[in-house]
Order: structure tokens, then sequence, then C-alpha cells
């Protein structure tokens, strides 16, 4: 049976196949590099001429680049969150799924971390934010939101960071010794010597545990403090007590949405069907299609409540978004966030890898311009309202955006190129589990198992 | 310790090299101590006077380290108690404007383009100037000023009469020239113009004039209406506008009657007919003169609410208004002097005075002459007249840009013999100009202005504040040393403009000790007892003809009127002028066309979209403000864009709207018409004019309800 | 007490392993060491191998504790370093505080975590044996018994020995 | 204990706009230019707000200036991370160009939408540099700026009394705006001095405070008839 297990490791890692040149993980880090460059070079500009460059303006002064900033820490929760969850529910198929959901939160927290220092007006004076001694004897103000925001962002950032390396050291001791020369070296570097005795894997196993839980309630304060950005201030539709729950379970949507485009992507790119099977994909959608009802819960209630009550600012706003200037956007994230899905999901051939794909390249959209039709229409319609806004994006704007898809995509590309981006111990733990469950019947079923696996016989030894 | 010795050292070498840099003009050699540069970094406060337009506001400049930073009105000042206007605070955007011409310049190349133009010395300048005026004949010197400064103006007129040419021709504020002619129907010949206690009334009814927006004294009918509302008198005084537009003033006035353009004159003759026939006269009413103005009999109230488009009980209530009140005072002019028939809305209008014994009261009206010693023209006379060839002298005047296309000023440049301009600027004008000489700013100059429009004669005085910037001069000492270049000692025998100007003022104000002018140069102002409007015994009948105001059919009347920012066109260089949104519309760095809402309904028109706007002289292309309080069947349009050089933040912006008007004036005199034309309005297509707020450019771009869906999605 | 040898085995299964575990158990005084294997061992195998409770969780919570007292600690005390009112807050607002100090916890439990797994792991390690790691690259299980001398020569013939 | 107040009569307003241009000549506010003013980035610190009621022919308009409000308990304060903006002793809404990092959030969270921002660096054509005041520093890009009471003024005026031995009187300090009405709209004193014109004026029954439903207390009190707003009751 060790034989049988080595087979399909053996397998797995070579399917993963990271001692070999892939020319489609090439060009796609190719690709996506070159479009992650546009977001420097728009940063570049915008540093050089000032923020004016980018179109918000009075009293418009928050635009794309918060939008993308909610938009990737909202993605940020596919993995570690998830995988999180996974893990302490003791969900068995989730073992191929936490690698590429947990880097996906790792890349999506780098890029959207960038945001808030890439919108400031003068981002080269950032460090005056950090709890520092100075010579201005001053200290930021924890009373700002956005300190709560750069706390929660830092230590998630490190927990996702940590939480995403742990389960890596085993893999890279797998890899160090399966390979030879400079790749051994570098593997056997990341695998700090990590020898698979019994004392270690028990180690391992009770961190990851506490660490599954710590993050959990991480994860949720993050994006409550993001919609405490919002949630915090006296601007019409901002300042609403669901916002936490709200932006939570909107961010757990666009993460699952980005997981799923990933695992397609790696599904199909690198023939990881095995692995990313059809029930991985059922299951999590089933998952997807109970946060398109949470999601559309929270945006009913959330308009709902507003449209009762009446408040003028407030109505002002929300008639902008359903009739006014921007119907357009706010339908078509009604429509791609709920509709389609909500028609799709609930059936298992619309949990196929193809269909929720699709539909969660819709989702992604829809949850970008949901985050934006919450920024910019009250922004344009402010209580007083005698400085009313118009805002377009500009070129800038946009650049730095498509830019930054690039760079998540690069990164991910350049991760899945170096890292086995499914983790194979813990595949191959699943395997085990699977063989002590079912270890007797097997064991006495083994002639028709064996007829119906097709998979080659152990070679054993 | 030694940082003190330091900034003394430096304050020393500084002054030095300022006292230096001055050595030149005796001028600051004479100065007093205290006006020599302050310690570093020390501010000072020193008198000037406004002369961004003609009011004679009395300033104070801010000096830090020798340069201006801010320019305040005088407190106590008796024109502008402390206030200041927009333009007028603008004054360092003048000074130290970076288009403003540094040195005497000489043209090489043809008219009417911007060069090739060459710096010249003074001494060439001032020579070629006389040779120019020296050859020209006296019937064909045609001298034309901007009426900042009398006292300038006076040295303008001696020097005219000297060479025996025609006397200087005046730019004066719209209106004004009818208005002296309505005057002088009732108090006889003469050219003073009326002046209105406002302070003091506590009923005023403005037929026409927009008084706080520009006009002859913005900042004291500001400062005054503050008292009115104030309840100096125990209650609320009460402001009632009749104006066909919309403007800043009708918008501040308690009622706004948005009355037909052109029929000011009917209403007023309604209401004084209500008044006779109501019994609301007064003691020292002056019904007789009244009926001698106008023997025939008023119209009655309902057939001016058919004419004037004003409800029949308003006017019964204004006339029982005016009647009832303690100090009722009626203003009038402005715009409605501006129509065809504008000699007859402003006489019938002032002549309602007559009937609230308003002449020389308390709250009433009185008279502003004018600054005696001179002889001075309308700038229509000129127009009006048969020109071919002839020498100009203009004087801090554009009237490129400042008059109707229809008078005809480009063409009478162009084939001029020689045009000598001076200004602080290379403005429409400036381009034809042989000869360039640049003028002191307001502030680097010595202020003596004798103001118009205010009851008691005010002359403000200030000594220049600061050095100058640039190779300027004094627009006063420029016109003596063309008189003495010319051999015209004995009409300009004085060696300075303060001199020339004291003994103007001496003249007529002095008691013979010889204090008034000393005291009033320290003090800012100098402020003479009212003026008597003593009545004649006998008035004759007004003869002049009451044309309505009519446009064809199909047509809009175009209205044209000085903003409280542009001006006549002289704020459209200053940048903070040009971004300070017009109240009324909030457009920035634009003219526009304000178009009410039946009107742009018709054409689809909405805010910001551009317009043309047609009419037999010519076309111009603006964005359009559709403005709920706009009068359908008007177009109004700012004076002061579409210049087509005036620096750079003047140039190519917005549109001049005197394109559209021709040679018109007001019957009966030589005025120009500026309210009346008539005109066609088309849509072009969408525009993007900067607007303050610029969401908020139709109200009903605000979705509110359920409503908003049936009008579809709005941007 | 008699000499004792320390004796490396590689089982090619959990099976196998589980053969020579329960040989093992019948030897007087043998203990098991060690197994090492490339992915977690099968519960009923690991309970048979010694092994101490990791102290993880009590890393975690003492490092929660650190960074909820430091975060808590940064928040209050620098807001009183400079006292600046802003709105109508307190200076030292207990909210804001708290929700600094949570993201403390959790900032201290994460790192603190890792540094258990580290300790407890005994990692960072040099300590390598070439042989051994590719037997357990290959799959196999390699068990360390710590049996009486005269033991070895039987229990080696049940599995592959490993010379160190 | 001072506070900082300006009390601002409608009823007297024209509308003129003198007070926004000795607004920015006072204190180095920059033009931004066409371009830029048609994004919606004019920088004016004080702005005069005007409401059109009514149809033609029964249209009333109403002008209100409307500058930093200088809340009491101010919502753009709080949200700060680098306390760019806090409040002083003396009840001002204080900006510390020099520490802000340009967030904008404190522009977001401001009802009254009174804080601009400098989008790009400021452009002083020589000589217009010459004008600048002295006592005010210029903006760089990329920091918010807004109506500060003119408290170089107040500090000149607190000196000037110090160094003639008194306390400062009411009516001593004059901001820019005020200084420049002809018609007196604005009154600016200590609002904690009973004896002040300003305090007199505030328990004036037609005193009101903008948005005072959300309790911002600021220290502009306006007197007017009514309370209005451009976006509610514009026909």
């Amino acid at each position: 049976m060790t034989n049988d297990l080595q087979e399909r490791e053996n397998r797995l890692v070579g399917r993963l196949s990271l001692d070999r040149f892939r020319p489609g993980l090439v060009v796609g880090a190719g690709l996506t590099g070159l479009v992650a460059l546009v977001f420097f070079y728009a940063w570049g500009i915008q540093l050089r001429d000032g923020i004016g460059v980018a179109g918000i303006n009075r009293p418009v002064f928050w635009g794309v680049y918060i939008t993308t900033f909610v938009f990737w820490i909202g993605i940020s929760h596919a993995g570690t969150l998830i995988s999180a969850i996974l893990r302490v529910t003791g969900a068995e198929w989730r073992r191929p799924v936490t690698r590429c959901a947990e880097a996906i939160t790792l890349f999506a927290l780098s890029v959207g971390g960038l945001f808030p220092i890439l919108h400031m007006g003068r981002a080269w004076k950032v460090y005056f934010m950090l709890p520092i001694p100075n010579s201005r004897g001053l200290w930021p103000n924890f009373r700002s939101p956005l300190m709560w925001d750069a706390a929660a962002i830092t230590a998630y950032i490190v927990g996702s960071f940590l939480y995403l390396s742990l389960p890596l050291i085993p893999d890279m001791a797998i890899l160090r010794d399966r390979s030879k020369g400079w790749r051994r070296r570098v593997f056997g570097l990341f695998a700090l010597g990590w020898q698979g005795s019994a004392q270690q894997w028990r180690s391992l196993e009770s961190g990851i545990k506490v660490m599954a839980v710590v993050i959990i309630p991480l994860a949720v304060s993050v994006h409550t403090i993001v919609s405490w950005d919002f949630a915090m201030t006296q601007v019409p539709m901002w300042t609403s007590t669901i916002f936490g729950p709200y932006f939570v379970v909107g961010a757990i949507y666009s993460g699952i949405a980005m997981l799923m485009i990933a695992m397609a992507l790696l599904r199909w790119g690198m023939d990881l069907g095995d692995y990313l099977s059809d029930k991985v994909f059922n299951n999590l959608g089933l998952l997807f299609c109970a946060m398109t009802l949470a999601w559309g819960y929270f945006t009913f209630a959330e308009h709902l409540t507003v449209w009762y009550a009446n408040e003028v600012a407030e109505a002002r706003v929300l008639w902008s978004r359903f009739t006014g200037k921007w119907a357009g956007p706010f339908w078509t994230m009604v429509i791609v966030n709920f509709v389609i899905p909500i028609c799709v999901l609930p059936f298992r051939w619309g949990r196929k890898p193809l269909p929720t794909a699709l539909v969660s390249l819709g989702v992604l959209v829809g949850m970008w311009l949901e985050r934006f039709l919450i920024i910019v229409p009250s922004l344009e319609l402010p209580r007083l309202a005698y400085t009313l806004g118009d805002y377009t994006p500009s070129s800038i704007e946009l650049m730095v955006l498509i830019g930054s898809v690039g760079l998540f995509a690069f990164f991910y590309f350049a991760f899945t190129m170096n890292v086995p981006i499914i983790s194979v111990w813990e595949v191959r733990e699943g395997w085990e589990h699977e063989n002590s469950h079912s270890g007797a019947a097997a064991a006495a079923a083994a002639p028709q198992t064996d007829a119906r696996t097709p998979e080659p016989a152990g070679g054993g030894s | 310790m030694k940082r003190r010795t330091f900034l003394k050292t430096s304050a020393l070498a500084a002054g030095a090299s300022l006292l230096q840099s001055c050595a030149e003009d005796e001028q600051y050699l004479v100065q007093p101590l205290e006006r020599q540069p302050g310690r570093p970094g020390v501010s000072r406060w020193l008198n000037s006077v406004c002369g961004q337009c003609q009011a004679g506001c009395g300033t104070r400049i801010r000096i830090v380290d020798g340069d201006a930073r801010k320019i305040e009105g005088q407190p106590d000042h008796p024109i502008n108690h402390g206030g200041l206007c927009a333009l007028g605070q603008a004054g360092l955007q003048d000074h130290y404007n970076p288009d403003r011409v540094r040195t005497p310049l000489t043209r090489s190349g043809s008219r009417g383009s911007a060069g090739p133009l060459e710096e010249l010395a003074w001494h060439d300048g001032l020579a070629q100037a006389a040779r120019a005026i020296a050859a020209a004949s006296p019937e064909s010197l045609y001298v034309v000023s901007g009426g900042r400064s009398a006292y300038v103006d006076a040295l303008l007129a001696r020097l005219t009469q000297a060479l025996g040419a025609a006397p200087p021709a005046i730019g004066q504020v719209p209106g004004a020239e009818t208005e002296r002619a309505a005057l002088a129907r009732i108090l006889g010949p003469g050219r003073a113009l009326p002046a209105y206690d406002i302070a003091a009334a506590d009923y005023v009814l403005s037929i026409g004039p927009a008084f706080l927006d520009r006009g002859h004294q913005p900042v004291q009918g500001t400062w005054a209406m503050a008292q009115v509302r104030s309840a100096t008198a125990g209650r609320r005084g009460k402001l009632v506008q009749a104006e066909a537009r919309m403007s800043q003033t009708a918008a501040f006035a308690d009622e706004w009657l948005p009355i037909r353009p052109g029929t000011e004159g009917v209403l007023a003759r309604a209401i004084a007919g209500a008044l006779a026939e109501g019994g609301l006269l007064r003691e020292g009413s002056q019904a007789a003169l009244y009926s001698q103005l106008f023997p025939a009999a008023a119209p009655s109230i309902e057939e001016a609410a058919a004419t004037c488009d004003v409800p029949a009980p308003t006017i019964a209530r204004l006339a029982a208004e005016l009647g009832r009140a303690d100090r009722p005072l009626v203003l009038a002019g402005g715009s409605a002097a501006l129509t065809r028939n504008g000699e007859f809305s402003t006489l019938a209008a002032l002549a309602i005075n007559l009937l609230l014994a308003g002449f020389d009261r308390e709250g009433g009206v009185s008279v502003s002459e004018p600054a005696a010693g001179y002889d001075f023209r309308d700038l229509g006379e000129i127009e009006a007249g048969a020109r071919s060839g002839g020498t100009y002298v203009v004087v801090e005047a554009d009237p490129v840009h400042t008059r109707p296309e229809g008078r005809g000023w480009r063409e009478a440049l162009s084939a001029a013999e020689s045009v000598i301009v001076l200004g602080s600027f290379i403005d429409e004008t400036a381009l034809y100009a042989d000869v360039l000489l640049p003028l002191h700013s307001d502030i680097e100059r010595f202020g003596a202005v004798e103001a118009s429009g205010i009851a008691r004669p005010t002359v403000s005085l200030a000594r220049s504040a600061v050095a100058p910037l640039y190779d300027t001069r004094h627009p006063g000492e420029i016109v003596l040393a063309l008189g003495a270049a010319l051999d015209q000692r004995d009409a300009l025998p004085w060696d300075s403009f303060d001199a020339a100007a004291q003994a103007a003022f001496d003249a007529r104000y002095d008691d013979g000790t010889g204090g008034a002018w000393s005291q009033a140069l320290d003090g800012g102002a100098f402020q003479a007892e009212r003026a008597e409007a003593v009545l004649p015994e006998k008035l004759a009948a007004f003869d002049g003809p009451e044309p309505p105001a009519s446009t064809a059919d199909g047509e809009l009347t175009l209205v044209l009127f000085e903003s409280a920012k542009y001006g006549d066109g002289r704020g459209a260089n200053k940048p903070w002028l040009q971004e300070l949104p017009d109240t009324m519309t909030t457009f920035m760095w634009s003219s526009w066309a304000e178009i009410s809402v039946a009107d742009s309904q018709t054409q689809g028109i909405r805010t910001g979209d551009l317009v043309e706007i047609r009419s037999a002289q010519g076309k111009i292309t603006v964005p359009a403000a559709v403005r709920p309080g706009a009068r359908p069947g008007t177009v109004a349009v700012p004076l002061g864009g579409g210049y087509t050089d005036y620096g750079r933040y003047a140039a190519e912006r917005g549109e001049n709207p005197l394109a559209l008007v021709g040679a018109e004036t007001v019957a009966g005199t030589t005025a120009a018409a500026l309210v009346g034309t008539g005109v066609s309005l088309r849509r072009v297509g969408p525009g993007d004019p900067a607007i303050y707020g610029r969401g908020l450019r139709d109200a009903e771009q605000i979705p509110t309800g359920w409503a908003s869906m049936a009008k579809g999605g709005d941007h | 007490m008699s000499e004792r040898t320390a004796l490396t085995l590689a089982c090619t299964d959990d099976v196998h392993l589980a053969e020579v575990l329960d040989r093992a158990q019948l030897v007087d005084g043998s203990r098991v060491r060690d197994v090492r294997s490339s992915s977690p061992l099968a519960p009923s195998l690991a309970e048979r191998v010694p092994t101490r409770i990791p102290r993880v969780p009590i890393f975690a919570i003492l490092g929660g504790g650190l960074g909820g007292l430091a975060a808590d600690l940064i928040a209050s005390l620098t807001a009183q370093a400079d006292p600046m009112i802003t709105g109508h807050m307190p200076i030292v607002a207990a909210p804001p505080v708290g929700i600094i100090t949570y993201e403390g916890i959790a900032l201290g439990a994460v790192l603190a975590t890792t540094l258990g797994v580290l300790i407890e792991c005994r990692l960072p390690s040099s300590r390598r044996n070439s042989e051994v790691a590719s037997r357990v690259a290959r799959g196999e299980l390699v068990v360390t018994l710590d049996v009486p001398a005269n033991a070895a020569d039987e229990l080696s013939r049940l599995a592959e020995p490993i010379t160190r | 204990m001072t506070r900082w107040g300006m009390v601002v009569d409608t009823d007297r307003c024209t509308g003129c706009e003198a007070c926004v241009v000795a607004c920015a000549e006072e204190n180095n506010v920059q033009t931004v230019g066409e371009e830029e003013a048609k994004k919606g980035r004019a920088m004016h610190w004080l702005r005069i707000e005007r409401a059109v009621e009514g149809t033609f022919p029964e249209v009333s308009v109403k002008f209100r200036p409307v500058m930093c409000q200088q809340c009491g308990e101010a919502p753009c304060e709080p949200v700060c991370p680098v306390y760019a903006t806090y409040h002083t002793d003396e009840g001002l809404n204080a900006m510390v160009y020099s520490r802000c990092v340009g967030t904008r959030f404190c522009a977001n969270n401001c009802p009254y939408t009174v804080r601009t921002f400098n989008w790009f660096d400021p452009e002083f054509p020589e000589p217009l540099d010459r004008q600048l005041n002295p006592d005010v520093s210029v903006r760089v890009d990329g920091v918010m700026e807004k109506c500060t009471f003119c408290v170089q003024r107040i500090k000149e005026g607190q000196r000037t009394a110090k160094g003639e031995d008194r306390d400062v009187e009411d009516g001593d300090i004059q901001p820019a705006c005020a200084s420049a009405c002809a018609a007196q709209v604005f009154t600016f004193g200590d609002l904690e001095d009973p004896e002040s014109k300003a305090a007199k004026l505030s328990k004036s029954p037609r005193a009101r405070h903008l948005l005072a439903d959300l309790g911002t207390l600021p220290g502009v009190i306006y007197l007017e008839d009514q309370e209005w707003n451009p976006g509610t009751d514009v026909s």
C-alpha cells in the first residue's frame, strides 16, 4: 500500500513538475509580469506629477484606488480563511485546495497592501504612520480607522505568510530529497532541516491547528476593519452597522470566486484534475452558492433599510444607484453577483469547473463594482449638497487597476513555478486516511477495487 | 545677539539698495520716514486707492519685506467703510500680473497683432508719442480715457484744450451717459450723475440698476444695504429690484420683479400714477413738477401689468409701500438705461422721487457733480462722428474690447495715423498701439480718485505704497511729460502729478488754509458737504422717444451685463477672479449665456451645453447656464469674455458678447444700447465648462425617488 | 543493565511498520525512539511512538498575551505621550485601543505559534542523514528502536537496517 | 478659555465673493486653472452657496458663505492617522500641513465638504509669488488644507496684545473674509466671552448650525430664518 501511495505521490509531484521547464507557466509569468510593469509605470507617473493624475477630485476623494484596495483585501479572504475553516472543521476535500488558496491570500494581500500607500497624496511620507520614535515626538493616531487597518493588515499578512509557510516545510523537505544539485540546496534551505520525525509531525499539526483557530477571527477582523473605514464616518450610506459582516461575506464571496478561477486554471493548465477534482469544485461550489445567498441577503437588507427610512441624504445616494447615474453599474452588479450565480450554482451541472469559473469571473467584476458603488455615489452626494461630485476614473487609475491584476497573477505564476501549488504531504495524508478508514473493506474487496481502479498497480520492491 | 546684528545689517542693506533704485524718481526721495522699507519680516499697512474701477475705494496694503501681500478696505473710509469687492481684492494680481508690460514698447509690425513689439527707452517712447500728437491736426486728435482718475483726466483735458482738440472721451459705467441725461432733464443742463443715499433709506425700489453687482459704487452699495437691513430705523428696510435679469442684486433683494426688458419706464409711470391717484403723496411731493415732466396720463396699472409682465396687484402694492415708507428711494438707470428707450425708463424711474419728496433729503437723491476743472465727452460722441485717419491717445481704456463690435473701433484704429496707448497690459486696444507706454499699478502710483455716484463729493488720496516693479510711470506724469514735450508748459505747469492733483483739489475744496489736502493725503480721503440738488420752478415736458423695446418674433432679447468678477473685462486677467465661481451660475474660467428653463426646454439645452447666439451683427458660441431665475425670452451674457489678448489668464476664454451688438444707441443719446439686441439661439452640442460643484448643474439631476425612474438614468 | 543499541530500520509501508513494532514490543526492554515519514503517521501507529504533547498552544497563548499587551501599551501610551484632542473622543478611547489590542493578540499569537512549532520541532536543524532522508523520500518509514544489543540481530531481519 | 467662533448673518450677504478672493489672497490658496477646475479641484477655502427656490417668476435666492465650520466635535479629526488635523485648546480645528500624508479621509468625513486637497504643486508664475503671505506656508502637492479662521491673524493679535500687556479685545482679530466684507456679514470673536459681539449674536433666535443634527457643534453660527440645504429644497 505504501508503494501505491508512493506511486500516487510520484505522479502528483510529477504533475507539479517543479524541475521541468514549463512554457505555459513561463509565458504566463512573462505576460503578467509585463502587465505588472504597467502598475509601476503608472505609479511612477503619479509620484512624479502628483496624485492629481488620478481622476479623484473634490468631493470624490476616494475612487478606484480604495475600491481596488478593498477588492484585493476581499480576495485575500479566499485562502487563509477558507482553508482555516475547512481545516478546523476537518473537511477532507480541503487537502488539495489549501495551498493554492493560501497563496491567493498572500499575494492578494501583498498587492492590496500597496494601495493604501499608492493612494496617499504623499506616499513617501508613509513612515509617518509607523509607531516609531521620531524627532517629531509624535505617534500615529490609533483612533483613526486607517491605523486599525494598518494593524489588522500587518497582522493578517504576517499570519497568512506563516500559515502558508508552516505546512510548506515538509513539502520542501520532500522536494529537497527528490532533487539534486542547486535545487536540492535551495529546497533544503527552505526545508529548515525537516526530518519527518513523529514529534515534528505532531508539533507541526498542532501548530497548524492553533494557527487556523487564530487566523479565522483575524481574517474576520481584517475585513470588518476595512468596512469600518467607511462605517465610522458620517457619509450617507457609509455609516451602517451591518457593514462589518456585509464586507466579510462579500470578501469571502469574491475570495471563493478568485479561488475557483485559480483552481480551474490549475486544473486545466497543469493537468491536476485528479486532485482538484469535480468533487472539490462541487463542495466549494456549494459554499459559493451559500455565499451568494448571504451576499444577496446583506445587499437587500442594506438597501431596504435605507429605502424604507428614506433619510434625505441617504436616499439621494440610494436613488443615484437605483435609477440615477450609477444605475447601469448597479444593476450589472446585481445580475452578475446574484441573478446569474443563483441560476447556476444550485445545480450540480453548475458546480462543474467551467460554469463555476465563468460565474466566478462575473462575481469578481460584480464585487469590484460593489465596492466602487459603495464608495463613489456616496462621496458624489455629500450631506451638504452644494459641491456635488462627478467622478470618472483617469487612465492612470485604470492602468493601476489592470496592473495590479497583472502583479497578482505574476506572483501567482511565479509561486506555482517554484513551489508545490498542491500540498503534497497533506494530500498523501488524505490518501492514508482513506485507506485506513476503508481498510478492512478494501482488503476484502481488493480484487474489485483493483479492477475498478485504472491506476497502475504499485511497483513494489 | 549676533543674529540680531545680522538682521539689522541686512535690513540696512536692503533699505540702501531700495533707496538707490528709487533715486531716479524724486517722488521717493521726499517720502516720509515711515514709508521707507520696514524691518525684515515685519508687516506694515500703507494706504492706497483702488483703481480696479472708477469707484475710488480707499485701500490699505500690507507690506512685508518690500512686497505687497494683501489689500483691504480702509476702515472708516467714507466710500467703502472697510470693505472691498472681489475685483478690488484682486488688485494685487494686477500689480504682480506676470503679463504686465514692463518697459515702453513700439510696434514694428502691422497693427492688430501681438507682435513684433520692440522695447524702447522712456525718452524715445515719449518723444515718439509727442511727435505723433504734434503731427496730428487738432480735429483728428482723439483722446480716450478709461476714467479711473478724474485728476488724470483733468490733465488730459488741459492738454487737449491747449492743443485745440476736442475734450477727452471718458469711458464710463454702462448707462451713466443716459443717467446724466435723465438727471439733466430734471435739474437742468449739467453733467452731474444722480447719487443715492441708500444707507439712510428704509425702502429702496431699484428700477434697473444692479448696484450691488457693479455700477457706480458697488462696495458702498453693499455697505449701504447692510445698513438698510440692520434696521437702523428700528425695522429692517426693504429692497425691491425691478430688472429683466436676475442679477446678484435681484437675488439679494427682498422682492424681484422680472420685468420685460425695455418696459421699466412704463412700470415707473404706472407706479407714479398709482401714487398720485392713491392719495399716497406726502408733504413736499413735487407732483406739479412731475406732471410738467410727464403731462400725459400715466398708464393704468393693468396696462402696465400687461406691458411689463408684472402683476397688477404687485404694482399697486409697490406704490402703496413706497407711499407709506418713511424714507423711500427709487434708483434709476443701470440696465434700464441700456435699452433703446433707456432715457425714458431712467427718467421715469428717477422722477418718482419727485413724488416721494426724495430730492435732497436724507435717504434720497442728490447729485454727484463731476470734478471741476475739466471738460469731457462721452465715448459715443467719437464713435458717432465720422472718423478717418486720426491720432488716438488711449489712456487705461480698451475700447476695442469694451465697445460693441458695431462701433467700429478695430477699423478706426487700423486706419489711424497713429495710436498711442498708456496701459499696463497688451489688451485688444494695445494690439493697435504704435507706442505703448506702461503704467504704474494702483498701489505703485500716487492715487487720486474723485468718486462719482456718491452723494457727498469724495476724493480718495494716497501716496504710492510700494516701489515700482518695472520701468513704468504714473499716467499723470506721462501726460505732464507729453505736455512738456509739446511745449504746453503753460497749460500743464506742474512738475509732478501730485502737485497737479493738489492744485486741482485745492481749487475746488481748499478753505484757504491748505490743510484739507495734507489731511486727506494722510487720512486716505476727503469728503465735502453734500452738493445740493436744486429743483427748478418748472420742468419741460419729456420729448424723448418712447420706442417699445420689442424684438422680432422668434427672437430672444440679448441682455449684456457687467458681472461682479469681470466688470467690463478688467478682471479677466486675474486668476483669482477667473477661478471665482460666478455666484449665480458657479461658472469659472469662462463666459456663459443665461437661459430660462422654458427656452432651454424648447431647444433641449442643458447647463454646460454649447449654444450659438446669432444676431444681425455677428455670432458667439458659449456654454449655456439654464437658470430658474432667467426670464423666458431673454439671453443674458456677461461682458469681459473672449479676449483675443490680455495676458495668459484672459486670452481665449469665453466669447465677447459685444460682437453681437451693432451701432444701436440709446435713443436720444450716443450711449451704446447693450440690452435689447434681437438674437437667435441654437444648441451646438455638449460643452465642458468649468462649473463649481459641477454635479449641481440642474437640480433635477439629484434622483429622489421612483419618479426619477420614469425620467430615466440621468447623467 | 545489559548493553543497548540503537537500531534503525526501514519499513516499506504501514503494515510492515506495524509488524516491526509488534515484534519489538515482545523484546523485553526495547523502546521505540522515533519514526520518520514523509507524511504524518496513521493515528494507530502514531500512538505507538512515544512523543511529547507539543507546547504550541501554550506558546500561542503567551504570544497572544504579550502581543496584546504590547499593542495595548502602544495604543494607549503613545496617545498620552502627546495628548491631542480629536473630535468627541477621549485621548485614550477604549474601542480603538481594544481593536488595536485585538490585532496585537492575533499578531503575537501567530508569531509565537510559529516560534513554538520551530522550537518543538527543533528547527532549523542541520542534522542530516542522507540515507534516512532518501528512504523517507521514497515513501519508506524509518523506525529507530532502542533495543538490547542481543535482540538487534533478530529485529534486523524484519526490515532492512540502515547503518549510521 | 477661548473658543473662537464666527457668526454669519446670511441676510446681509450679497454673494459678491469679495471674501473668497480675500481668503485666497491672505492664505496663499492656489488657483488651479481651467482644466483642474473642470475636474472639481478648485481650492477655495470659502464658497458662497446659493439656493434657488421656486419657478419663474416666483424665484427667490439665498446666499450663504460656507467655510470650515471649526466643529467642536469634528468628524474630520479622529480619522486622521497622523494627527495632521486636531483640536486646539482655543476651539480651532487645526491643520498641520507638514504632517499630512494625504489619505484624504478627513475630507471624506467632513459633512460640509469644506476641505480642499492639493492635487498638484501650486504654480505662482513670477512675480505672482511675491504676493504670497509670508505668515502662511505654501502647501505642496498631496496635502489637505482648509479654512483656519486665519490662525496667523489670531496669533498676531495675541502677540500684539501680549506686547502691549493687555488681553485680546473683542474685534481685535478679524479673519480676511470678515475684514473684506462690506456688508459686515461676518462677526468673529470669542464665543466663551459673554461680552463679545459674536457670543451675543450667537444667542439670536435666528442662530443656526449647519447640519445641526449631526452633532458636530460648529464654531460657525449662521443667522438665517430657516435651515436650508441646497440638495434638499431645490425644486
